[in-house]
């Protein structure tokens, strides 16, 4: 039984992140009808705004000691700049590197959808998807290249903050003696972190204007812009924020995973497995298509599943993805007639 | 200019005639762009011939699939399980090869024309992802308790491979040596001739292009080829026509299938090693640029896409420092070793840089691919252009 | 002889009775208009007769064989051609494509792996095209981008699209939406020479009064759902209840 | 405490070879191929080239690029230059630092991308493009056992980069291919003695594996090794290469009933399945009554920083470390050091080691012919490099040396000094036979010159 709670607790924890990435994705090909294959290498860069931020805080300082290595050349002894600034108040801004990083994040994101979406996407409107899918592809291979020259192949840790580190007791909460449901602190907290931010865009969407004028946008682009309403800086706006949540997504997530250049790529098709899955166009149907498989995920890596079908975890989400596709073509909470030709 | 775009059945034997000598004397004309080495003029033409079968379905029908490098893959295991079985003849290998990818096309392509546009691609690629999976682990061999893929390493021909048929077929000659023959000739075996390698292995693959690419000639001329056009224009006008729309895609999903299985087994042919990694996605959207960049729906340019980008890629790859000295000798001393720094961002272990930043820049600025551009600039240069424009501008004003 | 019956066609979208206990009957030969003010079920009933929806109940036979549960290609095979509100036509392909397609689908039926022959040098099947193109006044433009043409063009190529299958029976949408006065008359002209010699029969949905009482040889009239009346034109014109229905002067001028 | 292995049962007469029916005596007077057999790509004019076909792109780009500098250094070394590094400690040596048999070194570099067939295809462009004369490099066993039976039907040397799974000396070898680095039975059999001292005998092990060559006989070697040693296997799972999230695997184990979790991952993988199971609390975990504990049995120094400070006190084993203090690896750590500014990785060692050793094979044999090489480096007996007193064995074409046990570094100073070497294992207690069952089913067959 506590074997299916941390599984769960897995799924919970995966489903955040797919939620999210693919709600931002969901929104651009809602609201821009445009397929952006280079949605993975904004969750890589959230996560490399999380790297920076990190570096930056524990910049070294010489401290005027010189010592020798054993290979020859003289190393300076340093001590993080920001200690040296602010003493122990420095230290406890590195131990919360990641969170601060959101303050980075956030506006760096912002500015990378607003470029993105001026500079490249908005040309690709009345493209055909054919040309979306190549040059946005190509788009993630040249973020994920500058982004190995300059960090280079390896994956970079970023540890979490200590307070948020560490086991979480949830032994109490499901009725067995303590110490037998334990699960990583950091990997909660990033779940309450993903269903936060999807609150957030919930409330953003049903209750401001901009919010309708958007969803109007997704129902039907034609008619909102028969309207009069300047469309085109609405989605210029819409691509930051989806930017902004793949940003936010890849930032936390970096403690789970030490992100290196190829992490966008490996959710790529994911994302779109997730969005399809959701039904295109669809906000909820992103976000629990997201959880549902974050679970399924972790289920089909269960040594009993496994024992049943040898290698089902590997292919699991692809066989779900085609299911639903053949099943019900616009997804769990798709809208009939969207994209059901 | 109606010559460009309907050519005549002359017009296209001269183009067939010059396509054959040009495949044919590559040792020669490569040779001064360094290209002239078997192992890339083999991929030349490999990819060539999976561009061209992509093109079938992708460039006349329109739709996109982003998981044929799958078939690609499948051709790959047939072939090499061909040798393990039958011996190393490459014919029976290469027959094998596009019936079972033809059965899998046949079987994906069923299940994923039920949809369309982003959808149906969204489809292929997760079938082709599973196909991925299953070859990478070897998930089926597992299953079936035999060595089906051998997984990562890739699978290989073995000295205790039953190959039945080699005896046989090739009494008196070797069969020791695992390399591929057809009935006794090596396909390994370069013959140089002042300089130039004339590579058997090459003239096998080339061989098979040849043939394959006249095939697609007489489909893009044909009315089958005809009907595959009228479904990428207008679907429903096509079956209120008459014309069931759903067996033609899938004939052209089987047949582009086929293609891409052929191009797995010449891949097993030229080097028996069927590797997992040429079924990734990341192949699958290699091939379509390459369709792109030549010229979409049009018969050549996928061949000329898959040139360009197999030798950017070998090229981009090899480069060094020492050869972007060498050509940025002109540079003055000051400023070549800023360049040279900044340019080695995009070769050697940076060359992925370089593929994106071709990916983007095809599609942004020759979308129509080499082939149309080429068309569009032979027009301006007879000043056609400028009659199509008054017959059009006349139709107009008769309105 | 009736080519076409409808037969108590019924269709109900929740609470709307789209179609109501619909019954026609369209002669061999003849140009059968179906008018009615907007929403009346005009496209509902055509959408029956093109597999686009089945009806809740009834029938509608062609030639003795029902148009129902069938796929639209079937229903093209079986003679019906049909002309789009908006012309739809292979925008891509030159004019002389766009007509030697329907000829190929009529020759080799719905599918066929036809990959060998050279379709410039099928000499019977370019014929036979270019002579319906003459009739219908575009084979000087056989070579250009179907994209290209003007709308009254456009229409005319549809038209010729449809000829190239020598249909029995010929469904017309609204042929003269959103044409010009000199285009409509154009078109009237053009529908009147091709009914003679060939001996379509037709069936017309329009709005247009001119263009109905111009060349319907029986109009049917469809109101909420239900055909009120089904007459020569010069008693629909004089008849009360098409009167009521429409409340309007114009319809009777 | 020399080696020898006598190895009289030779395989057979050598193809074309002058001594018909003889087989090759053991002592060396010039090889019988010095007299100009025909050889693919013999060297014309002054210099010869070597092909490194590194891994430039893909999950193990930094590893590769060490491997490079490796080679250039060494290419700097054979050619005279810089100050001569291990050249100076290598005995016995027949390298004069004038190039190989009067030949000045060049060299051209292929991508492997970490995939067997661009591994393979770049190989054979090297061959037949650049003639290169021998194909070295690489970081995963897949790509090794790839390019090592290319180069054997091409007729080419293959001189083995970082490769640590069984089969590349075993049911894989081949006559052209030569191993330098150490394998999978080598670490169990090191970590097997350290384990029970430190862990006791009583415990059961949980295998994580990555689903390769690498991952089944890594996993195989170290579950024979402990189960010897009275541990009992509770679980073997098979993970996807390059998975990324671990966590639906690492759950599993904390309710298992395992006491000691092994980590068969090497690369990307081990830093993020490390990680994440430490962040799951295994380390600071009890199971029946002991300390839960990890092992990671092959450790790139490289790739551990990754990793952070998780690493800390977990055991594992390397071929190399820039920390040891015999005089061959501090004059390499030295020259290295002064070249590119830090220290080598284990990666860089092997890979300049086996271009010292080809080069000097073919000083000895007096010609570039493969087959010529296949009999100067078999059961060839040397020192000074590094490892120790090194066999060449030539049954199998394996180095036998000594191994390191390493655990992670409890206070490291830099992030070169993460590992230190705990113990170093006798080279007689991890050799096995050539044809002990987990290294059966492999025969190296003829060697190959490529004349045909």
């Amino acid at each position: 039984m506590d074997a299916i709670i941390l599984q769960v607790l897995n799924g919970l924890e995966k489903g955040g992140a797919y939620a999210l990435i693919a709600l931002g994705l969901t929104l651009i090909f809602g609201t821009l009808g445009v397929v952006n294959f280079a949605h993975g290498a904004l969750f890589m860069l959230g996560a490399f705004c999380a790297v920076i931020m990190r570096s930056l805080l524990t910049y070294e300082v010489a401290t005027g000691e010189v010592e020798a290595t054993a290979w020859g050349t003289e190393v300076a002894v340093t001590t993080p700049y920001v200690t040296q600034l602010f003493g122990e108040f420095g230290n406890t801004l590195i131990d919360w590197a990641v969170p601060v990083s959101i303050l980075l994040t956030i506006p760096v994101m912002l500015i990378v959808g607003l470029v993105m979406e001026r500079g490249l996407i908005r040309h690709f409107y009345k493209r055909p998807h054919a040309e979306q899918i190549l040059v946005t592809f190509g788009l993630a291979i040249v973020l994920a290249e500058l982004i190995k020259a300059q960090f280079g192949a390896n994956p970079i840790p970023v540890p979490e903050p200590a307070a948020l580190g560490g086991m979480a007791d949830f032994s109490g909460i499901f009725g067995s003696e303590p110490g037998t449901i334990t699960y990583p602190m950091w990997r909660f907290v990033y779940f309450l972190f993903s269903a936060f931010i999807i609150l957030i865009v919930f409330c953003f969407l049903k209750f401001t204007t901009f919010g309708m004028v958007v969803r109007a946008g997704m129902e039907d682009r034609e008619t909102v812009g028969l309207l009069g309403i300047n469309i085109g800086k609405r989605f210029t706006f819409m691509f930051a924020i989806s930017a902004m949540i793949a940003g936010l997504a890849g930032a936390m997530y970096t403690p789970i995973i030490s992100p290196d250049y190829n992490i966008g790529m490996e959710f790529l098709v994911l994302s779109f497995v997730v969005v399809v899955v959701g039904g295109m166009g669809s906000l909820g149907g992103a976000v629990s298509a997201g959880f549902l498989l974050g679970l399924l995920q972790s289920f089909s890596a269960m040594n009993e599943v496994k024992a049943i079908i040898p290698g089902i975890d590997q292919i699991i989400i692809y066989l779900v993805a085609i299911i639903v596709l053949l099943v019900r073509p616009r997804g769990l909470m798709g809208r009939k007639g969207v994209m059901e030709t | 200019m109606k010559i460009l775009t309907h050519p005549t059945s002359s017009v296209d034997s001269t183009m067939m005639f010059i396509f054959v000598a040009a495949v044919l004397t590559m040792p020669i004309w490569l040779t001064p762009i360094g290209a002239a080495y078997p192992d890339l003029m083999q991929r030349f033409v490999i990819f060539g011939l999976f561009a061209t079968g992509f093109n079938i379905l992708f460039g006349l029908t329109g739709y996109l699939s982003f998981g044929h490098a799958a078939f690609l893959g499948i051709g790959s295991y047939t072939a090499v399980w061909s040798f393990k079985l039958l011996g190393m003849n490459p014919i029976p290998a290469a027959i094998f090869a596009v019936t079972v990818s033809g059965v899998f096309a046949l079987v994906i392509g069923y299940i994923s024309l039920r949809r369309s546009g982003i959808y149906f691609s969204i489809l292929t690629l997760a079938f082709a992802q599973m196909c991925y999976a299953i070859a990478y682990s070897d998930l089926i061999g597992k299953f079936l308790g035999i060595n089906l893929t051998n997984g990562e390493t890739g699978l290989r021909v073995l000295a205790d491979d039953p190959r039945m048929l080699d005896g046989v077929l090739t009494s008196g000659i070797d069969t020791s040596a695992l390399t591929v023959n057809l009935f006794g000739l090596d396909l390994t075996h370069t013959w140089v001739w002042n300089g130039f390698q004339f590579n058997a292995g090459f003239y096998f693959c080339a061989f098979v292009l040849i043939i394959a690419s006249y095939i697609a000639m007489r489909i893009f001329r044909s009315p089958f080829g005809l009907m595959l056009k009228a479904v990428k224009t207008n679907q429903n006008r096509l079956n209120y026509t008459g014309v069931n729309t759903k067996p033609y895609t899938l004939a052209a999903f089987v047949i582009s299938g086929m293609y891409a299985g052929l191009a797995g087994a010449l891949l097993c042919i030229t080097d028996p090693l069927a590797g997992a990694e040429r079924m990734q996605w990341t192949a699958s959207g290699e091939v379509v640029l390459m369709v792109i960049l030549g010229g979409m729906g049009t018969l050549m340019g996928p061949m000329l896409g898959a040139g360009i980008i197999k030798f950017s890629e070998q090229k981009f790859s090899t480069w060094g420092k020492p050869e972007l000295h060498e050509f940025l000798a002109f540079i003055p001393d000051g400023i070549r070793d800023t360049v040279v720094s900044v340019a080695s961002l995009f070769v050697g272990s940076g060359w992925h840089l370089t593929l994106g930043l071709v990916f983007m820049l095809i599609v942004i600025f020759l979308p129509g691919g080499i082939v149309e551009g080429g068309r569009r600039i032979l027009m301006i240069v007879t000043g056609s252009n400028r009659r199509n424009r008054q017959i059009q501008a006349a139709a107009q004003a008769a309105e | 002889m009736a080519i076409l019956q409808v037969r108590n066609v019924n269709k109900r979208f929740g609470g709307l009775q789209a179609l109501d206990d619909v019954n026609l009957s369209v002669e061999q030969g003849t140009i059968h208009a179906i008018i009615g003010p907007n929403g009346a079920g005009k496209s509902t009933l055509l959408n029956c007769f093109v597999g686009r929806l089945t009806p809740d109940t009834g029938s509608v036979m062609f030639n003795g064989k029902s148009l129902l549960e069938i796929s639209p290609h079937e229903i093209n095979q079986a003679g019906v051609s049909r002309v789009f509100q908006t012309p739809e036509i292979f925008t891509d392909l030159t004019i002389l494509e766009n007509v030697m397609i329907p000829t190929f689908a009529h020759r080799d039926g719905s599918f066929k792996v036809n990959w060998w022959p050279r379709v410039d040098k099928e000499a019977q099947t370019r014929d036979h095209a270019m002579s319906v193109l003459d009739e219908i006044g575009l084979a000087d433009k056989k070579d250009i981008v179907a994209s290209a043409l003007s709308r009254g063009d456009k229409r005319r190529l549809e038209m010729a699209m449809c000829l190239a299958q020598d249909p029995k029976l010929l469904l017309l949408d609204e042929p003269t939406a959103g044409m010009s006065r000199a285009d409509t008359n154009a078109t009237i002209d053009l529908l009147k020479r091709i009914g003679k010699s060939r001996g379509i029969t037709k069936v017309i949905i329009e709005h247009d009064m001119h263009v109905v009482f111009s060349l319907a040889d029986k109009i049917a009239v469809l109101a909420q759902g239900a055909v009120i009346a089904e007459d020569l034109p010069e008693n629909i014109k004089t008849d009360p209840r098409v009167k009521e229905a429409y409340l309007g002067e114009e319809a009777v001028a | 405490m020399s080696l020898i292995k006598k190895n009289l049962d030779r395989r057979g007469v050598l193809k074309g070879s002058a001594a018909a029916g003889l087989a090759a005596p053991m002592f060396f007077n010039g090889s019988a191929w010095a007299d100009g057999h025909a050889y693919l790509n013999a060297p014309k004019g002054k210099s010869v080239t070597l092909g490194f076909n590194v891994p430039q792109t893909g999950a193990y780009a930094d590893e590769g690029a060490d491997e490079l500098r490796a080679y250039k250094l060494a290419v700097k070394h054979l050619n005279g230059e810089g100050d001569g590094g291990m050249m100076n400690t290598f005995k016995p040596s027949n390298l004069k630092g004038n190039g190989v048999l009067g030949k000045k070194v060049e060299f051209v570099t292929g991508d492997t991308q970490t995939k067997s067939d661009a591994a393979r295809s770049s190989a054979k462009k090297m061959i037949e493009a650049d003639k290169a004369i021998m194909i070295t490099g690489g970081s995963s066993s897949g790509v090794a056992i790839a390019v090592q039976s290319l180069c054997q039907e091409a007729g080419v040397i293959f001189m083995a980069g970082l490769t640590h799974s069984n089969d590349t000396t075993g049911k894989d070898r081949r006559a052209n291919g030569f191993r330098h680095f150490f394998n999978g039975f080598m670490s169990g059999a090191a970590l097997a003695p350290v384990l029970e001292n430190n862990y006791g005998k009583d415990r059961k092990a949980y295998h994580l594996t990555a689903d390769y060559t690498w991952g089944w006989t890594q996993e195989q070697s170290i579950a024979d090794a402990t189960e010897s040693k009275g541990w009992e296997t509770v679980e073997k799972v098979r993970t996807p290469l390059g998975a990324g999230d671990f966590s639906q695997y690492l759950t599993p184990v904390l309710n298992s009933g395992a006491d000691v979790l092994v980590l068969n991952h090497y690369g990307k993988d081990m830093v993020n399945s490390l990680t994440q199971a430490v962040k799951f609390g295994m380390r600071d975990k009890q199971v029946n009554g002991k300390d839960f504990t990890i092992v990671v049995p092959l450790y790139s120094r490289l790739m551990a920083q990754g990793a952070g400070e998780n690493v800390k006190g977990i055991f594992g084993s390397t071929n190399w470390h820039w920390s040891l203090t015999d005089d061959g690896s501090k004059a390499f750590v030295k020259s290295f050091g002064q070249e590119y500014g830090f220290p080598p990785s284990q990666a860089a060692h092997t890979c300049y080691v086996q271009t010292l050793l080809y080069a000097n094979a073919a000083e000895t044999a007096g010609t570039f012919n493969p087959c010529g090489i296949v009999e100067a480096l078999e059961d060839f007996e040397f020192d000074g490099m590094g490892n120790g007193p090194t066999l060449y064995r030539g049954a199998d074409h394996q180095c036998f040396k000594d191994v390191l046990v390493v655990k992670g570094n409890e206070n490291p100073t830099s992030k070169f000094d993460i590992l230190e070497v705990v113990e170093v294992t006798p080279a007689a207690q991890v050799t096995y036979e050539p044809e002990h069952e987990m290294f059966a089913g492999g025969e190296l067959g003829e060697c190959n010159s490529g004349a045909a």
